[in-house]
């Protein structure tokens, strides 16, 4: 490979090395924002404590969410990081009340601190030579790709994020992928534009059109399938962000294993510190 | 300088904390001192590959964790070769937690890993002996003791002994275990429990039944540490629940000689470092110059403390000689 | 209309919620309605005046209650003159729990209250057999089924028996008090644990050891109910930390057909109440029409749940056919 | 008996009957004031829901204090109440900060709800014929006397309250007992005029002057032995207000027992529902 490496983060299609995360700490955040971005989504920003370390896009925290009042959540909540902005010392999540934790988390206000650690696991890696990227994610899965968008942009690569949601009014994030240079494509179940062979059909066009040299999945088993079938069938690289129930977040429990093929065998992984983002081919999803 | 040194099981610990099995491993070299622990505890391991259990492994309850992770493990040999070197860095001594599944099998284990680099060995026989109705070594004061026996007989490294809390008598268990020939017990291994999905009917994990550990076990354990520590006269090292160095005081007090901190390092990662500056402030703030001046003090006189401030008489000791309700 | 209603141990009762034994009396009668109990069960009398343990007799810990009260007692003779015939006011039936140190004291015993007004008898047989070195008679299956067998010969009242989680294998118990002919088994008491005050050293009971309870437990005393309820045919009431509907849906879902709430009557008074309540709003919620729907309906199905919203392909179930670590 | 009886709860010394108290209800209040009284004590002060049974003197409430941050309280606190205002619908608490209930108690903020069960037990009873009375209370025990000043004023008795304390910055409630009628005498350890030996000539004075002819002491053993010897001297009426850990608070559960001498035995009574005010002579303090 003679190709000019931009960023270690950056590597050949042909053996996607992953870099190596940053030592993760335990701190205390405090909250700057907190809002409601549409029924289900909600949007926290944090202010960071002087030289903590900050993630990569695809990287997690696990956040230890306030108990009180009923809500007595006992082990950490993992969450992707959906804005980093270093030079503000800043982070953002974004995140749907699912649960105890969630919800537990919903009731942060301005000022208040939330105790994080992270960051933690294996963030996304772009390919070589500038080549032109398209996501593909469905619900909490916009949040994991947020990042991916700007990062790629600041890499020279052309984006196109292909946003699938269960109606139009739910579809996050249009407006801040484009700000960030994306083309942006929703496809939404309300409109009949969400069933795979549509979604397929974008995606073969893109491939055809040349801007589709590498795929990037998360947030649907179903759309995962479908990405691994069109990056097979066009021999495109692809990497996947999967998620799985955590408990220590850093390797040393095993809980958060999937099964993956490797070598014509089925293996377990961690998704919290083998991933959470892995090769899309190998995943079994 | 407070003293935090102790003796236990055939070694010498410069603080009495270190990590139970399965909720440690070199991951976490980044994120604590490594230096810091009384000891190393390795994750359980087994002669051979295995995958471990189905998912979901683990679920949440009120102020604890079930687990069902089984024992995945690459084998013995990737251990010996790749893991076991790699522990030499660092100062604390390296304990490495087997099982097996048959008698003969666990005495080839503990041959294999008693190897350069390895303090003491952790026996984790709450697993199931194939060899007697899969019924775990640990639930029997006999099976207990042969198994020792035979582990003894397998290795000059100490042995450790974890017990189960599934025993119906704990005590007798730990005796069985000394007369076998264990240089310390770690009492004990996670609770057998379970809990369901009411919306789905279906169990939290994948392996129905699972095994129970933090703040929600402590009192148990506890207890039952204080009562091996009463049986045995060899060292019993606490485990189960301890997330502060409160906790770990009282294990101390009922006679514990050291303690392992586990799931208590999944919520707070800095857990174990914190247990150990925990204690020495605490003896700081208390006037103690050793823990092991705190070992086994438990204050057992009678004086009913009164809640206005002054000694309420002692009532008739005859009419107290009662079970508990 | 919902119907709650469930036959129970030679019982028909209303709905399958009632008090568990010490947790309950007529004191309440002004602060919940009677009316709505499954039952009620009375705190376990003995056959003479008792005094009961000394203070502290009661100690939280993390979500949970450590008690020694013991069982101070009036004596049979006072309870069946005075309070028995109290409880005609109100329709549900009574069950009441006895202890004894002796079989025959305990057989005497169960004649005694074996009169008008009582519906049951639970035999609370976690309390010390002095004829056997001290050893609960729960402890082991064989004393299980002696002293059941030597109760059903006394009296033709439905018997239940209230195990002890303190037992190293619950299911061969429950198997055991089935042979002696119990009707019911209740599942279970308090399980052994114990505190210490780490500022004063000394044990937080004063009598060293307690029983827990309260949702600290209810992960275990869950796995004990399902165990149990495989293991016998005869019904298993569940209890053991239970507060809410959802906390009894898992114990009816586990195979029990009645349920006892302890300790969350102290923390919320209206707590038997509220969890009747709550039951008939589940099923109205979720469609069910008889409660005994519920019964025994848990879904072993194995389908690995998917955090992504879709059906993992399963995993090697022969690779899952190991114990939990 | 021939007097004249104010009230169910004024009884004739020779045979004091308790009322039977109100039934108790789990409500929630709204917290109206709170703040510190001294270093050690603060006045939490709750709007009660429309219709709620009110507390008499010497009666207690059941807490269940917040948890959250840390501070896990399982079981109830008890506290008695130290101002009962049926005519404006309130209840006041007075107390210090001891362990983690009433640590987690501290930190709710006007507006806040706080679920009570109550009011629990029996409360003072007044002695027959207008009858003067003396209170003496040490600590947390002025917080159980608060309400027995304005009650035994309203029924016409004379009232003296005899208040110990560590040191004078430490006697509460002396302005609002003199407000209620009462003359207050402090005695505190600093001043050395707290030692038994002194506080029994004042109390000997209040007898040979005829203003003590009912005895009421709560929160010392020491001074509750010394008003159980003076009231056996000089054959008076007298009440003792009694603490013990409470986890039912309704009698059900016989954790909260305390010994009493009975007909020459010594016999067991539980504090929440044969209590938390006893007869004085039966107490073994
Ligand atoms: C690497 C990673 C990144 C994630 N990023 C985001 C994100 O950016 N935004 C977002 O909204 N969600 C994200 N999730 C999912 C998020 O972790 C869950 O929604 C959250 O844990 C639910 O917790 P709860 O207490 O509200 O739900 P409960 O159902 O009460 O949780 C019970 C237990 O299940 C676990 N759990 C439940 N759902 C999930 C899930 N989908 N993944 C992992 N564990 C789960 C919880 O952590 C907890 O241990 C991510 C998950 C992973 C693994
Ligand atoms: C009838 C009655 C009335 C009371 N009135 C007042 C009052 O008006 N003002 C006031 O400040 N205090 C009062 N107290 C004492 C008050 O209940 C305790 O200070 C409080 O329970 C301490 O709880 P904690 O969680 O802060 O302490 P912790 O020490 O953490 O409590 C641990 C356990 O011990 C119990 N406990 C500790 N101290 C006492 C005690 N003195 N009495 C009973 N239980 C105790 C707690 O309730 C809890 O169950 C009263 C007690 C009783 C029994
Ligand atoms: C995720 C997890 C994995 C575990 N794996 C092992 C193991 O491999 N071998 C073992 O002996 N104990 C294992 N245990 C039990 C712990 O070592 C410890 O005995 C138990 O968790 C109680 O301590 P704790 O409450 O501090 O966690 C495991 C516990 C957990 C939570
Ligand atoms: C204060 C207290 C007293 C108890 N007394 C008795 C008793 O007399 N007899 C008995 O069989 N169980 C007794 N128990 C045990 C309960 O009946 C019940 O088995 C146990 O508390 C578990 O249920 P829970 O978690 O709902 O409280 C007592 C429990 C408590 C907390
Ligand atoms: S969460 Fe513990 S290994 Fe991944
Ligand atoms: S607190 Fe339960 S009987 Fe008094």
């Amino acid at each position: 490979m003679m190709m000019p490496m931009l960023d270690h983060d950056v590597v050949p299609p042909a053996a996607p090395a992953h870099p190596a995360p940053g030592r993760p700490v335990e701190l205390e955040a405090v909250v700057r924002e907190h809002v409601a971005v549409n029924d289900e989504y909600r949007y926290l920003s944090l202010d960071l404590p002087e030289g903590a370390p900050h993630a990569k896009p695809g990287q997690f925290y696990h956040l230890l969410c306030p108990t009180g009042d009923g809500l007595e959540p006992f082990f950490r909540r993992p969450m992707s990081v959906y804005r980093v902005e270093p030079e503000k010392n800043r982070l953002g999540f974004l995140y749907k009340v699912t649960g105890t934790g969630t919800a537990a988390m919903a009731r942060l206000w301005p000022g208040d601190t939330f105790n994080l650690f992270g960051p933690l696991g294996i963030g996304f890696t772009l390919p070589a030579d500038r080549a032109p990227i398209v996501l593909l994610g469905r619900g909490v899965g916009l949040a994991t790709m947020g990042p991916l968008v700007p990062f790629a942009r600041e890499n020279g690569h052309r984006v196109t994020a292909i946003l699938s949601a269960r109606a139009p009014d739910l579809v996050m994030s249009v407006d801040e992928m484009r700000a960030a240079g994306a083309d942006v494509i929703t496809v939404t179940d309300a409109e009949g534009t969400s069933a795979v062979p549509h979604v397929e059909g974008i995606l073969e066009d893109l491939v055809a059109k040349g801007a589709c040299a590498a795929l990037y999945v998360c947030g649907s088993s179903r759309l995962t399938r479908l990405a691994q079938a069109v990056a097979a069938r066009h021999d495109l690289f692809g990497e996947v962000a999967l998620e799985q129930q955590m408990a220590c977040g850093v390797g040393v429990c095993f809980c958060c294993v999937r099964p993956f093929r490797e070598n014509g065998e089925t293996v377990h992984r961690r998704v919290c510190c083998e991933g959470p983002v892995f090769p899309l081919a190998e995943a079994l999803a | 300088m407070i003293d935090l040194s102790v003796s236990c099981g055939g070694l010498a610990l410069a603080n009495p904390v270190m990590p139970a099995s399965g909720t440690f491993g070199l991951e976490q070299a980044g994120i604590f001192d490594f230096e810091r622990l009384g000891a190393f505890v390795t994750k359980t391991i087994t002669p051979d590959k295995r995958m471990g259990n189905p998912t979901p492994r683990v679920s949440e309850v009120p102020n604890g964790m079930l687990n069902s992770i089984g024992i995945p493990s690459k084998g013995a040999a990737a251990f010996v070769r790749d893991v076991i070197p790699r522990f030499s860095q660092w100062r604390p001594p390296l304990v490495v937690s087997i099982s097996a599944n048959t008698p003969d099998a666990f005495a080839d284990l503990a041959r294999t890993v008693s190897v350069e680099g390895v303090a003491a060995i952790e026996i984790n026989i709450s697993c199931p002996n194939l060899e007697d109705d899969g019924k775990a070594f640990a639930m029997r004061p006999e099976s207990t003791r042969e198994i020792v026996r035979r582990l003894r007989d397998a290795t000059a490294l100490p042995l450790w002994a974890k017990l189960t809390p599934n025993a119906g008598d704990v005590a007798a268990v730990a005796q069985a275990a000394q007369d076998g020939g264990a240089d310390a017990l770690v009492v004990a291994n996670t609770i057998l429990a379970m809990s369901v999905d009411v919306t789905t009917r279906r169990p939290s994990l994948g392996n129905v039944m699972g095994g129970l550990s933090g703040p929600a076990v402590k009192p148990i354990i506890l207890r039952m540490a204080y009562q091996c520590a009463r049986a045995a006269t060899i060292p019993v090292i606490g485990c189960g629940g301890i997330s502060t160095a409160r906790d770990a005081l009282e294990f101390l007090i009922v006679g514990c000689r050291a303690v392992q901190v586990g799931t208590a390092s999944f919520v707070h990662p800095s857990a174990l470092v914190d247990v150990v500056d925990g204690l020495e402030a605490h003896c700081r703030e208390t006037g103690i110059a050793r823990i092991e001046d705190v070992i086994g003090s438990l204050d057992l006189t009678q004086a009913e403390h009164d809640m206005m401030g002054g000694a309420a008489p002692a009532s008739d000791p005859a009419a107290y000689a009662e079970a508990h309700a």
